[in-house]
């Protein structure tokens, strides 16, 4: 296959998940990962040293192509999307899902001092946190994690991708600005 | 959309202003410049009260964590007033701690959401192709596909079904009816399997009393279903269970 | 606009539908119909020069990036083995065998209201369901349950971990600030 890198590239093109390298490598019924992950790795510097108009995103395990971001105001004036916001206390439960996982609701109310069942509700209806299961405790909690669609929106590889809080901490010490 | 927005527009809580207690004294923090490790406690108390007051002068709701959080500053203000026994100063805690902890995690995971929202967020800031190019769900998916349904998407069929049918069809599930039919499942696996078993088999492994009721109730559940077949052996008394 | 080549790929890239010159002189705001013209132009030569993957087509009065026709096998491949969505009524009948089950085909038709027969085939062949056993009913219709397959696609130890419809109303509503 002495074309694999632009198949592997109609394959980007055509799909609407991450591709991950084991998916690659079963569709183009080849062996060899590091081909795969050469054509890869190729296309990504082609991308950035031609300045296309979208890049290959390492997300949720896989590889995408999405549009480049510097290029957000247009294609978002082409779609006319409004943007499906998220409340800050949406992120702030969130953010304690993802660093805290797995979580219970009553572990993010301690941490919020505020009720968040609505607000859990409305990330488990967008896909963004997901039930791990239940906790072998009075009244069988159900315990949350986020799921692979959290990865997908927010642009990470994988949850350890997430800076540490103490990194994060610091950071933010040096800004005194108010966040609001 | 437009209508909850109008019932909201007239009915502020504070909670629409600050997501929580929390929140409100982080902003008080922040604004006074002091170190959260070292919280001038009075002044911020007082600030903080001085918030309350104003939004009830404004009619704004104050909810009950509003008024837990004054409490719990009023009694670390009143802890830092009591003359510490020289003595005891080594081993008595700051009381401000009972704040500055949640207070010191609150604060790394709202540094954590605020960097969240600084990634490049999908459908926002880059965007993918579009699912609805190309040829429709293939009709030949093989029973071994993955498939992508989360459990929130299935209770949340569910729900649509209850609130459809009238409420006699609602059958409140609780936590024991599922894990009766959890055990309905494992008694049929072993039907499958096996054909038939003794009760005694069944009753086994069961540790706990609550168990031993599941697998009763299951075993109910499914002779009144007509799945299974009770059967008294006439010697020896044995009872075993057959596959309906 | 000295990148609008690359922004003008960014918008073919993230279209569903051809797009004219007037809707991209539209979006980026442009007089010049000559420029997106060029534009296009250049892309497309890039596209067979480098051969890459995918390519411009003039189709419909628009313009549109297509999958190359040569790659057409792997692509099809591709779409063929991708996670498979239960569509709504497949979704509607999986609920109710989940958190009714046992149950006969004539309670999920009551319940649901229309005919069920083929969905429950259909979540049948998928592995999804299974059939517990017969009642001793006339007829002896089939009493349904989940199968194993089910709780391993929920990543569900047990059926007990299910959530239930008094978890989901203890969460109470979604966020009304969050926008879905």
């Amino acid at each position: 296959m002495d074309n694999l890198k632009a198949i592997v590239e109609s394959l980007l093109f055509a799909s609407d998940i991450p591709l991950t390298i084991d998916k690659i490598k079963s569709i183009l019924d080849i062996q060899d990962r590091q081909a795969a992950l050469n054509a890869l790795t190729s296309l990504a510097q082609e991308y950035e040293s031609q300045k296309r108009g979208f890049f290959l995103s390492e997300v949720a395990g896989g590889y995408q192509l999405r549009t480049r971001p510097e290029y957000r105001q247009w294609v978002r004036r082409m779609k006319q999307t409004r943007p499906a916001r998220l409340s800050r206390a949406a992120m702030e439960t969130l953010a304690i899902v993802a660093y805290k996982q797995p979580v219970l609701r009553s572990d993010v109310e301690h941490l919020r001092g505020v009720d968040s069942g609505g607000t859990l509700r409305t990330l488990l209806e967008r896909g963004l946190i997901r039930v791990l299961g239940r906790k072998r405790l009075p009244g069988r909690p159900m315990v949350y994690g986020t799921s692979k669609r959290f990865l997908e929106i927010f642009d990470l590889k994988e949850l350890s991708e997430l800076p540490t809080l103490k990194d994060l901490q610091e950071l933010g010490e040096a800004w005194p600005n108010d966040s609001t | 959309m437009e209508q909850i927005q109008d019932q909201t527009m007239y009915r502020v809580h504070l909670g629409d202003v600050f997501d929580g207690p929390m929140d409100l004294l982080v902003h008080l923090v922040k604004k006074s410049e002091v170190d959260i490790y070292d919280i001038p406690i009075a002044v911020i108390t007082e600030q903080y009260l001085e918030y309350l007051r104003l939004m009830t002068a404004l009619n704004i709701d104050v909810a009950g964590e509003f008024l837990v959080m004054a409490a719990t500053l009023a009694h670390i203000k009143s802890r830092m007033l009591l003359p510490t026994d020289l003595e005891q100063e080594e081993e008595a805690e700051d009381p401000r701690l009972e704040i500055v902890r949640p207070l010191e995690e609150y604060l790394q995971l709202k540094y954590a959401a605020e960097d969240l929202t600084t990634r490049d967020r999908l459908d926002w800031d880059v965007f993918v192709r579009s699912a609805s190019n190309g040829s429709p769900e293939s009709a030949d998916e093989k029973p071994d596909d993955l498939i992508q349904v989360s459990l929130f998407e299935l209770i949340d069929a569910f729900e649509k079904i209850v609130k459809r049918v009238s409420p006699e069809h609602f059958l409140n599930i609780t936590v024991d009816t599922i894990s009766v039919k959890g055990r309905i499942s494992e008694i049929a696996d072993l039907l499958e399997s096996r054909g038939s078993v003794t009760f005694e088999e069944i009753f086994e492994e069961q540790a706990t009393k609550g168990q031993i009721i599941v697998t009763f109730l299951a075993i109910l559940e499914m002779a009144k279903a007509q799945i299974i077949r009770i059967m008294q052996h006439v010697s020896s008394g044995i009872i075993r269970i057959f596959n309906g």
